[in-house]
């Protein structure tokens, strides 16, 4: 399943080894981490609550892998998202992709990130000094995933 | 019967985490009926306000046709990633 | 030390793990393996050996590193690249970036491999069914490299 | 002396790792005395032949000095990552 929402953490040696089988026809396995950071938009934070959709994220994050396959020619790819609470330097979200060689690996990790980011039904609820807040969604987060249109 | 859900910060805003609503022709016609109620609602689902709407589980737009059965959600602007 | 030349294995998330130190300002972590294949250019591959020149290799993945930075914004970097005698799915290189955010990280990563394969003096030799062969350089990577100085 | 040291395929193709050679004034004297020797060594190092030269550890061009204990390197086309 190239998708998972869990509340769990993820390794991500065991993930990328998962991903690639033994298929000997992949070169190129291209992934990426995201991370709770201590600090945003100048405030510090304590922590955040994860909450999603569920039913529509896993539909969601199917889509973008599946308009992901339609532009580059790459084996798999994997998409976990953790859901409730976190805190700083936790795990987030892991994307990895495999394929022949590095530019589709590279490129279609990207991409879902981008998409992942404007198209998935995931909110953030920070804790702050000043109390709880929901996130807002970042312009250069639409921008990103704008660039791939073009 | 049409089953709205509200998620994350609209659900906090609206103090609904889901509810019937007993007909609806469109997405449109609903947010009307929602907006009509005033006081937050209005205010939190005015025109131009950034949210989306998902009709059961695929994002709609304001002539999406809705069903018996149906279920609507409210969403916020994501943040996830 | 960001770049170390071995012939042993690594493993991913030790490596990310040791990266990401505790530093809390970090919020992405984009990284890439290479993996040997079973098929070149149409040929099966037993296996292949890596080749470097020391003291050089070093010199040329720093400055790759010291280029990187001077375009983006990130805080370190890791690059491990294996040599000696390796079999298909073996993993040959890593390449990793932590950001604070995920623009920086995927660019700087992919920056880093594209000028990897072009300026770093390491050699594949191959084992074929017809016998040992040097691999050529591929026209694709000179042209992954090129399309950064634009 | 300056230190000349062929890697790869150039190594096994000239079937010398490495050698000292007296003096050369620069990196396109040196490949003038090498190419000098005829045979193969005329053949692989022929002008328009895609190889690269290193004078201590960072890419040279023909103009480039040589001075007593340099090492200068001949690279074949690399092929890592």
């Amino acid at each position: 399943m190239p998708v998972r929402i869990q509340t769990a953490d993820f390794d991500i040696s065991a993930e990328i080894a998962a991903l690639r089988k033994t298929n000997p026809k992949i070169g190129a396995v291209a992934s990426f981490v995201g991370v709770v950071r201590d600090m945003n938009e100048g405030d510090a934070v304590a922590g955040m609550f994860l909450e999603h959709y569920p039913g529509m994220t896993e539909h969601a994050l199917q889509n973008i892998i599946t308009d992901a396959h339609a532009r580059w020619d790459f084996f798999d790819s994997l998409i976990i998202h953790r859901v409730g609470q976190l805190a700083p330097l936790d795990q987030i979200v892991f994307v990895a992709v495999t394929s022949a060689h590095r530019g589709e690996a590279f490129d279609a990790c990207h991409f879902i990130m981008d998409f992942l980011k404007t198209n998935a039904p995931f909110w953030k609820r920070e804790s702050t000094p000043t109390g709880e807040r929901w996130l807002d969604a970042r312009v250069t987060d639409d921008a990103a995933a704008a660039r791939w249109k073009q | 019967m049409i089953k709205v859900v509200y998620l994350a910060r609209l659900r906090d805003a609206l103090g609904t985490s889901s509810e019937q609503i007993p007909a609806a022709q469109t997405v449109a016609d609903l947010l009307i009926i929602l907006r009509n109620r005033g006081g937050v609602w209005a205010e939190e689902l005015a025109e131009g306000k950034a949210f989306k709407v998902a009709v059961n589980h695929a994002l709609a737009n304001p002539a999406t046709a809705l069903k018996s059965g149906d279920e609507v959600a409210l969403l916020p602007p994501v943040t996830g990633g």
